[in-house]
């Protein structure tokens, strides 16, 4: 057992490395199936675990080296495999794995496809580590090398600085997240003794110190912060959107599937840690669902395809913090999953289109693609039925789960969280229509060369849109499981990690909220449908001037902006001035002037020595006299 | 008050207006005459002192000997003339001030002196017998090195004072 | 009445050397002419000697007596040197005004 | 005593051997006879030999005679040829060696007298040779102004003599100081001791009574310079620390103060003077003055014996800058006489000895480690610490800062690439003198202990 | 004794440079180096094994002043030796691309430096630690003075005086201890017992002292000032020595002479040095955001670097001060890494602004990668050296004083700004004029850079040997303090 869960991220580190030393001597074919085969055989041996794990469960422990040792400080590199890490393992390389067959198709004719596969194989390696890792400190390893990575690949063109930007920021952004973290990890330390997961989450361990719930609030926010960073949370979700400059592939593996989901991983597994404070928790219930409530009204008013999916992104997980806030801790995870399938399955199907469009992104330059590239409709349309939350795909357990957490705790978030599916449901199907119904609004030699993408891309999205449709019934809400006799298998598996959170509610209400819920669904859906198809109204150019709501939102709330006023000049400012006027006139300047006086004070002194005689004596004189009087009187 | 205290006032007097006139005549050839005068002032104060033949030693060496050789110098390179222009005020002023100090910090250190002096015998002091016995018992090593200090001041005025033949 | 010899005690004799060394000094500080500045010193000199021969006589000790022996000695040896300086400076700057002697300062 | 007529008949001798003219020889007989010197002094080791009531030859007098024994045959090889392209060199020999004779008695005397007079011994034939170019007006004036201001402090130390004597009736070192630690202090003892003091310090140019020191050691010929800022102030210094050691121990309260004001009077104001002198004879006669500071805070120091710190200090010092101004001679005659930086400039491309060594005795006496100076400095700080005088110490490492400043200018022109004199080469005698220099900056850093160890 | 060959080796290398190296200065000066630092592993095996007798060496020296030339071997000096002997051949293999003339002095007067620093490492006698660290300063200012560049006499004297400045403070300092110890001796255990015994006012004094010299020759706000010109004119060689090796030299000695000698002292004011230290971790990296330049980007950097590691020595807690010896490690590696990337853009391009660099990472990916790397180190990314070190100095820090440790950490956004700014600037986007027609790396640049890399990522993954070097020693040094 040890040995396969050592080799789960060994595997795509020797790729990374095959790739990574022989680059140019290796033919892209082979580049190509190396990468694969490594995310393959770790997805093969996840499987192989969680097999003959779920049949009995125990956390495996399996330490690999003594990393850091210092006094009574010890991390050692180890891995913990329990079910929690155990499905992120799961949805890491599957959904890895297809991720990586298509950008075979997708990158083909890129000459960094090497460099590509490399940096995708070393994000797999490190994002396995994250969920892997058996105490803060091997987890802040992966934390931060799957932010090497993402910054590596937003930047993956990195002639075009624009990209460069995005990168930096991205890594910026998840540094100040990090820094969070890595407090968090000193609090935890210096009242705890210790970093290990094992340790830490016994149970009574934590509430065996006695440490002021306060402290623990700020331990929890602290980590949350982290959290905010990764799956770009208000404040510190900027960086997301504009992720979007690297491949296609990239934003569906990392910024939708896996890396962004760390900040829920993350929660969920000090779940204990977040129980003993219910402060933080609601605090991530807020901001979760503001996250989800801005992602989903900026989505509404984007044009390309790709930010679109970005915003929905952020809208996506801020409904699983919100979930995590309310203590619902599988059904954040639940959500997790789905949203992993079927979020990865529209970029990519958004990327199929950018392919055939010749990298044209803006949807008003789309429309009637339905007819050029038809499975890639298809599947988009499953995935983006699955997002809007409609029975019975994958969407709709998962989003239902949390909006009947919330319905049972929390009226307001429930409210807000509604919405958010409904605004979701609009601006999925918008894009729909806008892309593939409708006439083609490009330019004609983009016309006729539209084509439907090669099987390497199709059939990844094809095996997606399969498990977007049935991933939902592993988490069969439980009312409704009781009586057809279904069990949610999800919440079973994830018990002895995250607990029994989820709020049993009465079939009724249960029912009649899924029906409320799909109903009303329906009928954004059919505004949409009315607007886009019927009226095929087409999004106004840049060019013309917005007013007032509609301006701003479409601005996306001119939070960069409110950044760079507020945070970024100001510090490019004072830096300047440090440099300018502290450092070199102030500080140095005062250096300098030392040296000066002694010189002026010489200059003037030399004229004591006049070179004549008479005022020597009368020198020697005077000060013979000094001496005297000091004594005398 | 005794003969010999106007003696003294006389004599202290003389000295002292002579000392002046040294300092402050334009002339060198009056300073040098001034200064003999003083020198005999002095002199006077030897005799009184009743060290009688340090007073003749005093008048033969000075008198005889180093004046002798300053007039000598002042005709020969004729500095007899007046040219000394008047030194800047500011640097009298200080100068006078100066020694104003000096002299008030003296005074005010020799209050009580004389209680501080405990006098022996006055008898034969200053005889030729005793200071010669002096002179070669106790102070023979000092006579002797004096010798080279003699020795060395004619080799390096000579030394100075001859053209240079090259 | 040891302390005065005929009545003259023996602080008029410090004052009156001290008075004449001042004068001496005073000399120095403020003449230019060479020739007058060794005089000066001469004065200084015989302050000095008439303060040993004075002290000696109410001590009752021949050595200081000795000792202006030497002090005249040395003043001979000295004005000898002081005026073979002087010629030297004669010969290249043709005046004893010390205000020549300004080239080495600061 | 041997040594005594040891070396004033060398001094006679000298004057024969100009009369017979063999000026090869003569060097080497000095050299020889100095070196005898210094065997008889070693010889003599411990028998604290009492010359007719007026000397002591203890431990503290034959050191000293030792070190400025070695200085000067170091110096007579290093002046070789000032002695001998001049034509009355006997002349030259003889002034030397008596001024020697007075260094001997300096370092010994035990009686007012012989201070006097060995003071005098000292400096007279230094005020001749001070004149020794007697064509040059500058060297003239130095001799005049050397003279003039050197007779005006022997007034001052005689009346302070008058005045000890007055108050304490005897000349004899012990004497005084047995009546002055039996008898309540009269003022005009105080008097005395100040005006002793400041003829004293006159002497080893300490400030403020400094100031006939650079114009006369910028005037002198550059020889003599290096004798006087060497063997003369060693002397001094020998003969300050001697005076106040064995004659004004119980006024040490009043006499310490006196000396912690001169002594940080001379650090600021030589070493700030000296920063911005660009005639480099004159800002290591300023340098001198400053060393006369640090020597200053050792005589302070008197109460805890720094006895072999003055000696190890001044042999350091003295070594380094015996150094120095032999290299500034070699190099001012190879740029046709030039005595300012600019003289200076690429001397590492013209002649790499004298650079290196020449850095040497700079850093040497900036006191920087492992060199020499840096080993004196130290002991002299440690003694100023150690005696609650923190603020000197203090002082005295700015000082040494700024003193850092001026000597590096040397070292900056001579590492510079632009020069504009021609390469030149070294005679073996210059070579062996700066060599023996650069080992002695070397080898008093590394044993230390050999000197201070003596007394 | 072996401590002793460890000093004399590099010594008398430096000797035979000046003596006989006209001809093969290359050569021999790379043997030199390897030889010095197999005895170093040599030496490093010995003492893991552990037969004290063999390091101590304890020779009466200037009996009068109680100074001995007693030097040993502890895991600290001996990790900073390691550091020493592991960087000279890289620091003289990267001068091989260089044709100084008179390039034998140059390697002497380094060797001469390498001698007194380790000299300096492993003194046990406060005297002859002060001699050494002053002897290291003279060869560095000649090695400037007369291979640098523009205006170097001013600026290298500016150096070389307030070093000094600094020194002497700490003479004076060590001078006072000594004479509290009753019987006026320098040696370690003397002091350490002499300054423990002084009152906490004394103690405070006797810290500043010292931490004034270490400060400035760190250096780190505000005395930093000589830094980054020193850097801007000295030839890469030597600032590669200066950055990599000398400052250590500061860092050691708050470890080894500060700490243990005035523990009350740092007790009550040593959060005065923990604030002045975070300060200038601050002010450093926000002055390195709009640095212009790469090569004054670097100096400020490293400013900021020792700051975090002034506070975390301050801290004095096992982790603190591990993650001190690791980051002094990690920079001396990263510093050498980053003036050789500078050497090889400023070579080729003959300058070294940023703005007018670019899209380098276009033509040559392989250096590019390797620059990213060491810019990894530098922003402390885990499995690279800087990390271990950076973590463990929060950490501990934060067992000290959370507020500091906090503020700190802001280390690890801000780096993160200014090195990837300078990267991007440099490295990405598309070539210009002068980045157009670049030559790609030499075979000798390429190796360097290798092992620069390799150490990085090998001391990042598994740094245990390297901790373990210290762990021990530390826990006695602790022992003392609290004590």
């Amino acid at each position: 057992m040890e040995q396969l869960v050592k080799l789960i991220p060994l595997f795509p580190l020797i790729s990374f490395a095959i790739i990574g030393l022989l680059n140019r001597r290796l033919t892209k074919k082979h580049t190509a199936i190396f990468a694969c085969i490594g995310v393959l055989l770790s997805f093969v041996d996840s499987l192989l675990i969680f097999i003959s794990q779920s049949s009995f469960y125990h956390p495996v422990e399996v330490t690999i080296f003594d990393w850091i040792k210092a006094g009574n400080f010890d991390a050692s590199f180890a891995f913990l495999l329990d079910p929690l890490s155990s499905i992120f393992l799961l949805v890491i390389t599957g959904v890895g794995f297809l991720i990586h067959i298509f950008s075979v198709g997708y990158m083909k004719d890129d000459d960094g496809f090497r460099r590509f596969f490399a940096y995708l194989n070393l994000f797999i390696f490190f994002m396995l580590v994250l969920v892997l890792g058996n105490n803060f400190v091997v987890m802040f390893i992966g934390w931060e090398g799957v932010g090497f990575c993402s910054f590596m690949l937003i930047g993956f063109w990195f002639k075009d600085q624009a990209n460069n930007d995005a990168a930096k920021k991205a890594f910026v952004i998840n540094r100040i997240g990090d820094l969070g973290f890595l407090i968090a990890m000193c609090l935890v330390f210096y009242h705890f003794g210790t970093l290990n997961y094992t340790t830490l989450f016994k149970p009574g361990f934590l509430s065996g110190f006695s440490i002021p719930t306060s402290t623990l609030t700020i331990i929890t926010v602290c980590l949350f912060v982290g959290a905010m960073g990764k799956s770009a949370q208000i404040p510190l979700y900027t960086w997301l959107p504009d992720a979007m400059a690297g491949p296609t592939p990239v934003s569906a593996l990392i910024h939708a599937a896996t890396m962004v989901t760390a900040g829920i991983y993350m929660v969920a597994r000090t779940n204990i840690m977040f129980n003993m404070t219910p402060a933080s928790l609601e605090f991530v219930a807020i901001i979760g669902a503001a996250t989800a409530l801005l992602g989903a009204s900026i989505g509404m008013f984007q044009n390309d395809i790709k930010k679109v999916l970005a915003y929905s992104t952020v809208s996506q997980l801020g409904l699983m913090f919100l979930a995590l806030g309310l203590g619902a801790y599988t059904a954040a995870v639940f959500h997790v999953v789905t949203h992993a399938f079927f979020k990865a399955l529209l970029f990519l199907g958004s990327g199929s289109v950018i392919h055939s469009m010749s990298g044209e992104q803006d949807i008003r330059k789309m429309g009637g693609l339905k007819k050029h590239m038809p499975i890639t409709y298809f599947t988009f349309l499953v995935g983006t039925v699955a997002i809007a939350g409609i029975p019975p795909l994958a969407g709709f357990f998962s989003k239902d789960q949390i909006l009947a957490e919330a319905f049972a705790k929390n009226q307001v978030l429930f409210v807000i969280g509604m919405l958010v599916s409904l605004m979701t449901a609009f601006y999925m199907f918008r894009l729909l229509y806008l892309t593939f119904h409708g006439r083609f609004r490009g330019t004609h030699d983009q016309e006729h060369h539209l084509h439907e993408s090669p099987a390497t891309m199709t059939v990844p999205l094809v095996i997606l849109s399969v498990f977007a449709v049935i991933a939902g019934f592993i988490g069969f809400p439980h009312a409704l499981g009781h009586k057809l006799g279904i069990e949610n298998w999800f919440d079973h598996y994830l018990q002895p990690v995250l607990g029994s959170t989820t709020s049993h509610m009465s079939l009724q209400t249960e029912l009649t909220l899924m029906g409320v819920t799909t109903v009303l669904i329906f009928i954004v859906v059919g505004i949409a449908r009315y607007i886009y198809l019927t009226k095929n109204r087409v999004p106004e150019e840049d060019k013309v001037a917005k007013t007032g709501l509609k301006k701003f939102i479409y601005n996306k709330f001119y939070v960069d902006e409110f950044y760079a006023a507020v945070i970024t000049r100001p510090i490019d400012k004072m830096s300047e001035f440090l440099r300018s006027i502290i450092d070199h006139r102030v500080i140095d300047g005062l250096v300098r002037t030392i040296g000066k006086t002694t010189v002026k004070g010489g200059q003037t002194l030399k004229y004591i020595q006049s070179g004549n005689i008479n005022g020597y004596a009368i020198a020697f004189v005077v000060a013979l006299i000094l001496f005297l009087s000091i004594f005398i009187f | 008050m005794s003969i010999s205290q106007y003696v003294f006032w006389f004599l202290s007097f003389v000295a002292l207006i002579c000392a002046l006139m040294v300092v402050f005549s334009k002339n060198p050839v009056y300073s040098v005459l001034y200064l003999i005068l003083t020198f005999f002032a002095i002199a006077g104060h030897y005799v009184l002192l009743n060290a009688q033949f340090l007073a003749a030693v005093h008048i033969i060496v000075y008198a005889g000997a180093i004046m002798v050789l300053f007039l000598y110098v002042i005709m020969m390179l004729n500095l007899n003339k007046e040219t000394e222009p008047v030194k800047k005020p500011t640097i009298k002023f200080i100068s006078v001030i100066a020694i104003g100090m000096l002299m008030l910090t003296l005074t005010a250190s020799f209050k009580g002196a004389e209680t501080t002096l405990s006098a022996g015998s006055t008898a034969g002091i200053g005889t030729v017998e005793a200071l010669g016995k002096a002179l070669f018992n106790e102070f023979l090593l000092p006579f002797e090195v004096s010798s080279i200090l003699f020795l060395s001041a004619m080799v390096g005025s000579v030394y100075l004072s001859k053209k240079n033949l090259q | 009445m040891m302390q005065s010899i005929s009545g003259i005690p023996l602080n008029y004799y410090i004052y009156l050397s001290a008075a004449m060394f001042c004068i001496g000094a005073l000399g120095v500080m403020i003449r230019r002419n060479a020739i007058i500045l060794f005089m000066c010193i001469e004065l200084m000199l015989n302050a000095v000697n008439l303060l040993m021969v004075a002290f000696s006589q109410y001590l009752g000790d021949n050595n200081a007596q000795v000792f202006v022996f030497f002090i005249m000695a040395v003043a001979a040896a000295e004005v000898a040197v002081g005026l073979a300086i002087l010629i030297m400076i004669y010969r290249n700057a043709n005046t004893s005004d010390t205000e020549v002697l300004n080239q080495l300062k600061w | 005593m041997k040594e005594l007529l040891l070396i004033s008949g060398l001094g006679v001798l000298s004057l024969f051997a100009g009369l017979f003219n063999l000026r090869k020889g003569f060097l080497v007989l000095v050299i020889i006879g100095l070196a005898a010197n210094i065997g008889l002094s070693i010889a003599d080791w411990g028998s604290n030999e009492v010359v007719y009531g007026m000397m002591q030859l203890d431990n503290f007098a034959l050191s000293f005679n030792i070190v400025f024994s070695f200085l000067s045959i170091l110096w007579f090889i290093a002046a070789r040829e000032y002695f001998e392209l001049d034509n009355n060199f006997s002349d030259h020999y003889a002034l030397v060696l008596f001024s020697l004779c007075g260094g001997l008695v300096l370092v010994s005397f035990t009686n007012m007298v012989m201070l006097f007079l060995g003071i005098e011994i000292l400096s007279i034939p230094m005020f001749v040779l001070v004149g020794s170019h007697k064509t040059k007006l500058s060297s003239n004036e130095a001799a005049f102004k050397y003279f003039l201001l050197g007779a005006f402090a022997t007034a001052f130390l005689l009346f302070g003599i008058t005045l000890i004597y007055g108050s304490t009736g005897s000349f004899n070192n012990a004497a005084i100081a047995a009546y002055l630690s039996n008898h309540p202090l009269p003022p005009m003892a105080f008097v005395g001791m100040l005006m002793m003091m400041t003829a004293m310090a006159f002497k080893v140019s300490a400030a403020p009574f400094h100031f006939w020191a650079p114009d006369v050691y910028q005037g002198a010929p550059t020889t003599i310079t290096t004798f006087m800022a060497t063997v003369v102030k060693t002397v001094a210094f020998a003969a300050f620390f001697r005076l106040f050691k064995t004659t004004f121990v119980s006024m040490e309260q009043s006499y310490q103060i006196a000396f912690a004001i001169i002594a940080t009077f001379t650090l600021l104001i030589a070493n700030i003077t000296a920063s911005i002198q660009t005639n480099v004879k004159r800002m290591l006669a300023y340098s001198s003055i400053s060393h006369a500071g640090f020597m200053m805070i050792a005589l302070l120091c008197m109460r805890s014996h720094t006895e072999g710190t003055l000696l190890f200090y001044t042999l350091v010092y003295s070594i380094s800058s015996l150094g120095a101004f032999t290299i500034l001679d070699i190099v001012s005659k190879n740029t046709d006489g030039r005595e300012d930086l600019d003289g200076f400039k690429g001397l590492l491309r013209r002649n790499r000895t004298l650079a290196g060594i020449l850095a040497f005795a700079m850093l040497s006496m900036s006191g920087i480690p492992p060199l020499a100076g840096f080993m004196a400095k130290y002991m002299v700080f440690v003694a100023a610490v150690n005696n609650g005088y923190l603020w000197v110490a203090v002082v005295g490492i700015i000082a040494s800062l700024i003193a850092v400043y001026y000597y590096f200018k040397v070292i900056i022109a001579m590492f510079g690439n632009e020069s504009e004199y021609p390469a030149f080469k070294l005679n073996p005698v210059q070579t062996f003198v700066i060599f023996v220099t650069a080992i002695g900056m070397i080898a008093l850093s590394i044993f230390p202990g050999a000197i201070i160890g003596l007394i | 004794m072996l401590t002793l060959l460890l000093i004399l080796i590099p010594l008398i290398s430096s000797i035979l440079l000046f003596g006989f190296g006209k001809k093969a200065a290359r050569p021999m000066a790379i043997a030199f180096s390897l030889i010095e630092l197999i005895t170093a592993l040599i030496v490093l095996q010995l003492l893991k094994t552990g037969q004290a007798g063999l390091f101590e060496l304890n020779l009466p020296w200037i009996n009068g002043l109680g100074i001995r030339f007693h030097i040993g071997l502890d895991g600290i000096s001996m990790l900073m030796i390691l550091l020493t002997t592991l960087l000279m051949p890289l620091i003289v293999y990267a001068s091989f691309n260089k044709n100084y003339n008179n390039f034998h002095t140059l390697y002497a007067f380094m060797f001469l430096m390498q001698s007194s620093i380790i000299g300096s490492f492993a003194a046990m006698d406060g005297f002859l630690f002060y001699l050494f660290w002053e002897i290291a300063l003279i060869p560095i200012y000649f090695i400037c003075l007369m291979w640098g560049g523009e205006n170097r006499q001013r600026i290298t004297f500016k150096f070389f005086l307030y070093t000094l400045f600094g020194s002497l403070f700490m003479l004076l300092a060590l001078i006072y201890v000594y004479l509290h110890t009753p019987d006026r001796s320098f040696d370690i255990q003397a002091l350490y017992k002499a300054g423990r015994a002084l009152s906490v006012v004394e103690q405070g004094f006797i810290m500043s002292g010292l931490f004034l010299a270490f400060a400035i020759k760190m250096p780190i706000f505000p005395f930093h000032t000589w830094q980054p010109e020193t850097y801007n004119v000295a030839p890469t060689p030597g600032v590669m020595m200066l950055g990599g090796i000398m400052s250590k030299m500061a860092t050691y000695g708050m470890i080894r002479w500060v700490l243990p000698m005035v523990p009350q002292g740092i007790a009550e004011y040593g959060h005065i040095l923990i604030v002045i230290s975070v300060i200038s971790i601050l002010y450093a990296s926000f002055i390195s955001i709009v640095q212009k330049d790469f090569k004054y980007l670097i100096a400020y950097s490293s400013i900021a670097h020792m700051g975090l590691i002034a506070a975390g020595i301050v801290a004095s807690n096992s982790q603190s001060l591990q993650g001190s010896l690791m980051e002094m490690l990690s920079h001396g590696i990263n510093t050498v890494g980053l003036f050789f990337v500078y050497d090889i853009i400023f070579n080729r391009t003959g300058t070294s602004e940023m703005k007018k660099l670019g899209g380098i990472r276009g033509i040559d990916s392989g250096f590019a990668f390797m620059f990213f790397i060491i810019v990894l180190s530098v922003v402390a990314l885990p499995f690279t050296n800087g990390f271990v070190g950076e973590f463990l100095l929060i950490l501990g820090l934060f067992q000290n004083s959370p507020i500091a440790a906090s503020f700190a950490g802001l280390s690890i956004v801000l780096g993160v700004v200014y090195m990837f700014r300078s990267f991007q600037a440099m490295m990405l986007g598309e070539t210009n004029a002068i980045t157009g027609h670049l030559a790609k790396l030499t075979r000798q640049e390429k190796i360097t850079l290798y092992i620069i890399v390799i150490l990085i990522i090998s001391m990042g993954v598994y740094p245990k040997p390297i901790l373990d070097i210290t762990e021990s020693s530390i826990q006695t040094l602790l022992v003392g303090i609290n004590k």
